[in-house]
Order: C-alpha cells, then sequence, then structure tokens
C-alpha cells in the first residue's frame, strides 16, 4: 500500500531531480578541445600511411598502388567517402579496412589470417600497417561528402543489419548500441554521447571524424576498431575484424552520414 | 514480501520513476525516435523475415568468445527481445515486463538495506566488470556516475538517468522508499519497462552487499550525496 | 627507430612563428605494462632549434611531456632562404632532425 | 588545411620544402640540462634546485583548459611580458616529477612557446619565468577529469 505522506512529495521530489537532471550544460570541453588548434598527431601517421601505399612489399613485392577502393585501380582521393561499398570481384561489402587487407593479400601475397590477427595497435606500441594506410586514405577525402550508394541490394542488405544491431540488446547489462546512442544531448561522465538512430544528425559529425587520433591512447583508431572497442564496453565476445556484423554497423553509420562532409583524421578524447 | 502495486496505484510511483522516464531512459516510444524512424524510410529491398534470417547468421559469424564472454551473451531473454527494436513494446508487453520483474525481486535476506557508504561511493565510480578485457576475481563496479550526478561537488558524472544529489536527504528512510529503491537497483524495470539502466540485481552484476553499499551512499545522512 | 617530426615554419611581419610535431613515445618509466612490469623510461631530454646555425631556442624536457610532443614558439626576424633546423635527443641517445628553409 | 605530405610540399605562401636529413652538424652538447631538477619529487626541493620561490606575476600571460578531458595531453602556453625572460618553466604540483618542461630563451626569439604536457591528476600548473636573475611564477588549476565510460 502506497502511504499518503510518500505520495505528496514524490511529486516534490521528482520536481527537484528534473531541473538538474535535464541540464543541457555547454560542452564542459570546447576550451581544452580548441586549444589545441589543427595540430594532429594523426598527420605522421598519414605521412607514414602514404608512404606504405606506394611502398614495395610483401612476398609478392609489389605496392598497393594497384589497389582498386572503389573508384578505380590506384585511386585513393575521395575513395574513403564512398566507403563502405560493394565490390564485383569480390561480391561482398567491403569497408576500407576489409578492402585493405584484400589489397594486400592480392597484390602483395601477404597472408590474411596473420594480418587480421592483429589490426589494430595497443598503447604505447607502433601503429599497424592497417592503421597507417586508413589514416591515410581517410585523410585523402576530407572535404568530400560521405555518399554511401545504398541501390545495390547487398549493401542495403549490410545497412539493414547494422540498422538491426544497433538495437540488439542482450549480455549481462541488457546493452545494446541504442542503450547510449539513441537520445540527443547525453553523456556518460562528461564523454558527450552522439544521437546515432536512425535520422539523427549527430551521425554526421562523428562518422565524418574516423579515423581519429585518440588523445589518451596516443594513436589513431579506426572504424573497425571502434565498433570492436563499444562491443567490449556492451560485454559482448569479440566482434571479428571485417564481420558482417561490422560492416553492417559501419553501412548504417555511414549512410546515416550521408552528404556530410568528411573531416578526418579527427582529434578524440 | 514484495510490494504490491494494483494497476490503479502504479502511477503514483510513476512520478518517482517517471523522473526516470521524462530525464532519459525512457522507454522506447520517444517521439522524436518514432518520426526519425518514420522518415528515414529507404525503399526496402529485402523482406523482414529475410533480413532476420540474415542478421541471426551474421550474429553467429561475426563474434567470437574471449575471456569471460562468451557467445551465450549473445542470447536474448524475453524482456531483451521486446526492448530490442525502435519503436518498443506494446503496453501490455511492457506491463507484463513490470511485473515479472517486480516478481523476482530478491530483498536483503537480513532486512537491512543500508551497508557501507564508503564503500558504495568507491563503487560507484568503477565502470569495470564482466568485459572480456576484465578479471573476473575482481569484483564489478556500479558505474553510477556513468549516468547520474550523485556528489554535489564531482564534476564527471553523466546525464543518461536523473541526479541522485541529496537522495537520501529529500527521501528519508521509509520502508517503502528503501524497497523503492531497492527495487529500483535490482531489476529496473520493475518500473520502467525497457530501462537503459542494467538490472545490478537480477542479472548478478552487483552482490547483495554491493547493493546494499550502494543504498547507503544514497541514504546514508554521512554520505557526501546528502552534504 | 627514430619517426618522422613536420615543422612549420610561417613569416608574419618579420616573425617567423614556428610549429613542430615529434614522432616519439615519451615514455616516463613509470607507467606499467599490461602484465605489470613497468616499461623503461623512454622520452626526448634536449631540443634544440637553429636559424642559419644561431641557436634560436633550447628546451629541457622530461618525461611528462606528452606523447608526440608539440611545440611552437616565434622568432623575431627570419627571412626567405633562411635555414631553420630542429632537433631532438633522447635519453636512449637516439636523435632526429628536421631542417626547413624558410619561404 | 590538408597535411598529407604531397599538399604539405604543394601549400603555397610562406610554407616551405622539408628537408628531412641526418644529423647536419656534430651533436653539440647542451649547455648543461639540470637532470637533478627534472628528478625532483617535491616543489620545495625543486625550487631549492632553481634558485629560490617565485613571486607572482600579471605578467606572465598563462593559458591552460580549467578542464581537461585526458590528463595524457594538457595543451599549454606562456608569454612573458618581463623584460629580459630568459628562460620559462612548466610545473605541475601535483605530477610525481612536477618539472616538466624548461625552454632557454635566447636574444631575439620572443619569450613565448606553446606544448603539451601529462597532468596526472587535477593541480596547479605553474609557470616560471626567470628575467635579469629573479624567477617570476603564474598559477593556474586544472581538473582533470575521469574520462571515458569508466570501461
Amino acid at each position: 500500500m502506497i502511504p499518503s505522506q510518500f505520495k505528496a512529495w514524490s511529486v516534490a521530489a521528482l520536481l527537484v531531480l528534473s531541473p538538474s537532471a535535464f541540464a543541457q550544460d555547454e560542452d564542459v570541453f570546447a576550451q581544452y578541445r580548441e586549444m589545441f588548434g589543427d595540430d594532429n598527431p594523426a598527420d605522421l601517421v598519414s605521412w607514414d600511411g602514404e608512404d606504405l601505399w606506394s611502398e614495395a612489399r610483401g612476398p609478392k613485392n609489389a605496392t598497393l598502388e594497384e589497389c582498386d577502393l572503389g573508384l578505380g585501380p590506384g585511386v585513393v582521393e575521395g575513395a574513403y567517402a564512398q566507403l563502405p561499398r560493394y565490390f564485383a570481384d569480390t561480391d561482398k561489402v567491403m569497408d576500407l579496412e576489409t578492402r585493405l587487407v584484400h589489397c594486400m593479400v592480392e597484390l602483395q601475397g601477404f597472408d590474411a589470417a596473420e594480418i587480421t590477427a592483429k589490426p589494430f595497435t595497443s598503447t604505447g606500441e607502433p601503429q599497424t600497417d592497417l592503421e597507417k594506410l586508413s589514416t591515410y586514405i581517410a585523410g585523402a577525402s576530407k572535404g568530400m561528402p560521405v555518399s554511401i550508394d545504398l541501390d545495390h541490394p547487398k549493401t542495403k542488405l549490410a545497412y539493414e543489419l547494422g540498422k538491426k544491431m544497433f538495437f540488439y540488446r542482450s549480455g549481462p547489462y541488457d546493452f545494446g548500441c541504442s542503450t547510449c546512442h539513441r537520445q540527443s544531448g547525453k553523456r556518460i561522465r562528461l564523454q558527450a554521447l552522439p544521437n546515432l538512430s536512425p535520422g539523427a544528425e549527430d551521425a554526421d559529425k562523428v562518422y565524418t571524424t574516423w579515423p581519429g587520433y585518440r588523445i589518451s591512447q596516443g594513436s589513431v583508431r579506426t572504424f573497425e576498431w571502434r565498433m570492436r572497442d563499444c562491443g567490449r564496453q556492451q560485454r559482448m565476445p569479440e566482434m571479428t575484424f571485417g564481420s558482417d556484423i561490422a560492416i553492417g554497423l559501419i553501412t548504417y553509420l555511414a549512410a546515416e552520414a550521408n552528404d556530410a562532409e568528411m573531416d578526418a583524421p579527427g582529434l578524440k578524447r | 514480501m514484495q510490494i504490491t502495486l494494483n494497476a490503479h496505484r502504479a502511477w503514483l510511483l510513476a512520478p518517482l520513476a517517471g523522473a526516470c522516464l521524462i530525464a532519459a531512459c525512457s522507454s522506447e516510444k520517444t517521439p522524436e525516435a518514432k518520426t526519425a524512424a518514420a522518415a528515414h524510410e529507404i525503399p526496402g529491398a529485402h523482406s523482414a523475415a529475410h533480413i532476420d534470417a540474415a542478421f541471426e547468421a551474421a550474429l553467429q559469424s561475426s563474434f567470437h568468445p574471449k575471456g569471460q564472454a562468451g557467445m551465450d551473451r549473445l542470447e536474448r531473454n524475453d524482456m531483451q527481445r521486446a526492448c530490442s527494436s525502435a519503436e518498443g513494446p506494446s503496453t501490455e508487453v511492457a506491463q507484463a515486463i513490470m511485473k515479472a520483474a517486480q516478481e523476482n525481486v530478491k530483498f536483503p535476506a537480513d532486512g537491512n538495506y543500508l551497508g557501507d557508504w564508503k564503500a558504495g561511493k568507491a563503487l560507484a565510480s568503477i565502470g569495470t566488470g564482466l568485459q572480456y578485457s576484465d578479471d573476473p576475481s575482481i569484483p564489478n563496479g556500479g558505474n553510477c556516475y556513468a549516468c547520474h550526478q550523485m556528489e554535489p561537488d564531482e564534476i564527471a558524472y553523466g546525464t543518461i538517468g536523473p541526479s541522485l544529489t541529496g537522495y537520501g536527504k529529500l527521501r528519508g528512510q521509509s520502508e517503502e522508499m528503501l524497497k523503492f529503491t531497492w527495487t529500483r537497483m535490482y531489476n529496473p524495470h520493475a518500473y520502467n519497462a525497457c530501462s537503459h539502466m542494467p538490472r545490478f540485481g537480477d542479472a548478478g552484476i552487483l552482490t547483495e552487499q554491493q547493493l546494499k553499499d550502494a543504498m547507503a551512499f544514497l541514504f546514508d545522512p554521512e554520505s557526501p550525496v546528502n552534504q | 627507430m627514430a619517426g618522422k617530426m613536420r615543422v612549420r615554419a610561417s613569416i608574419k611581419n618579420g616573425v617567423t612563428e614556428v610549429k613542430a610535431l615529434m614522432s616519439h613515445p615519451m615514455e616516463t618509466g613509470l607507467r606499467k605494462d599490461t602484465d605489470g612490469n613497468p616499461i623503461p623510461a623512454h622520452h626526448i631530454t634536449d631540443v634544440e632549434v637553429k636559424l642559419n646555425d644561431k641557436v634560436v631556442l633550447t628546451a629541457y624536457w622530461g618525461g611528462s611531456v606528452s606523447q608526440n610532443p608539440f611545440l611552437s614558439f616565434e622568432i623575431n626576424g627570419g627571412a626567405p632562404g633562411d635555414k631553420l633546423s630542429i632537433m631532438w635527443k633522447d635519453n636512449k641517445g637516439e636523435s632526429q632532425t628536421e631542417e626547413v628553409t624558410l619561404k | 588545411m590538408t597535411t598529407t605530405r604531397r599538399s604539405f610540399l604543394k601549400f603555397g605562401g610562406a610554407m616551405l620544402g622539408t628537408l628531412a636529413t641526418a644529423a647536419l652538424w656534430p651533436l653539440q652538447v647542451f649547455a648543461a640540462r639540470p637532470d637533478d631538477a627534472f628528478k625532483s619529487k617535491s616543489m620545495t626541493d625543486l625550487e631549492k634546485l632553481l634558485g629560490g620561490t617565485p613571486t607572482d606575476s600579471a605578467d606572465i600571460d598563462f593559458k591552460t583548459p580549467d578542464i581537461a578531458e585526458n590528463g595524457a595531453v594538457v595543451p599549454v602556453s606562456i608569454e612573458s611580458n618581463i623584460p629580459g625572460t630568459s628562460e620559462i618553466m612548466i610545473l605541475v604540483e601535483q605530477n610525481p616529477n612536477p618539472l616538466s618542461a624548461m625552454f632557454l630563451i635566447p636574444e631575439g626569439t620572443k619569450p613565448a612557446v606553446s606544448t603539451r604536457i601529462k597532468v596526472a591528476q587535477t593541480s596547479n600548473l605553474i609557470a616560471v619565468v626567470k628575467a635579469n636573475g629573479k624567477l617570476y611564477s603564474s598559477t593556474k588549476e586544472t581538473k582533470v577529469t575521469l574520462g571515458g565510460c569508466g570501461g
């Protein structure tokens, strides 16, 4: 039974709670970020990637200059802004990182399993080849509009898988991407959370600034890493590099950011 | 003994839970999500059934076990299934979720709701627990600060949940309030179907003692939350 | 392997503004790796900047300068064709030099 | 401002060609680096090493963020308007080793530097300036927050 006095002030408590609970405070870190100017250590990683692109390597001792990122062999400028996309030669939807692995295997003779066993660096270690190449290639789309072509059935299916995964809640904490990313103006501690649900424009600001230099780890992080690490914090098993769900999520988020201007590599917490 | 709430009275607690509803961990049907999804209809090349089938297959092929996180964590219970959509559950399903949640709450065996607020303060800012990167032998954190404001002078707080500053000072320690707050932590779906808040008790994330410590952090007059 | 260094210098009404980004882990020696053993100190200790062989700045750094360090400063004077060089040395004796010609 | 190498070169105006070279001239021994100052653990013995307690001065323009999203990289900039400035130092009171960086400013170089430093926890940051053999300082607090989602 609910005692009457409990009823009265429970409403009062609500009033007290409400103001601060919904304070849309300004960005606490605007001043901090603004002091960085445009001097982003990711630029050094981007240079390394540019060198790797045209360096003869691997068992076949070949460069990546014949690699087709979707705009024709060797075309780098603008390629990232249109990825992920369907590739006829593999009959699969691929994001930049899986396409790079494909080229490193086909053109240079590297072993796919070896590359994908450790696609991401750990704090304090040098950047992986994939990270250097991704930073360079993403930087070569700076200023260009994201344009994901959803007409191809396989790309559209990847989009649908990504959207479905966005709302998928499981595991001990019942977490899904939507737990943190379906509302606007929210934050975890002081970490602003972009609203990435269908139609939410925060995807414009977010998707276009990956890959980005993570200050906290002193290294550039790519979007495949971003998907894997979110999965980790959702208490899920580890997401496989280049898997259908990873590429689906990336296709979904990229499509939600269609027409936004690429501005990578970014500078992140 | 658990709170028997008839439907008529349930909305009385709703204002309190409502703070959560309105603030952030509202259930699915926020107007914003509904219109956004509709406005974003891309001409479907695939039927829902086709997508579902492709999704189940993708799920199994896209993850691999690591550390304490096995593939079982991809399976869903009824609540998770009902809460895994943009639109959210129907009213009856939401009521069923709340009822099931209320019925399974385990209150403290010794009837004592309050532990050590200092231990509660510690677990409020520990965000690890049950991730494959975590050591299973170390107790899980509560990570309350991820989503809630608590001590007035701690600036690193989240805003997904309502502010809990002054919780005990405002509410006192009546039996009903202790029960309500314990239930809120044990299984938030008891008052808010599809809440974003983890089921700290029901999912075995925190032990009974940890829940008591967190309650003390909220209720104990000595606790900095109430200064 | 001493990484790259990126130096940008621009002359604006008689003052040369210099911005440098250096690639270096800057380990303090206090950090531990994932299995708990300390990572040895490895950080830049000395930086020397010259304009046509005249020292225009000397810096001494500890391990608490951030990883991939950034440095910016201004020199009165400097004309197109002048040579600006930046050299750093770390506690392992590694060194990196970058020389740029002012435009 | 695209910064890939090629466009970096194309960038017109005051930009410049980059010439990565091996050490062009023999490694000079720098005027002594005060190694012990960098190892000192407390402000008090640091002040002994640096030659006295600095007097607070409003003529030092010391910019630091009030709240740092991440203590690993905190941008700081110091400009001394005190005539005869020959040295600028950055100290972080709560760091295990408070002395972070020291800059020797010869004639003809503006006494102004910007860099990025590590701040272990919320702390006072102190810019110390040596001018005509006297020490001056400016102090500002930077809050370092619990970054990220706590995971």
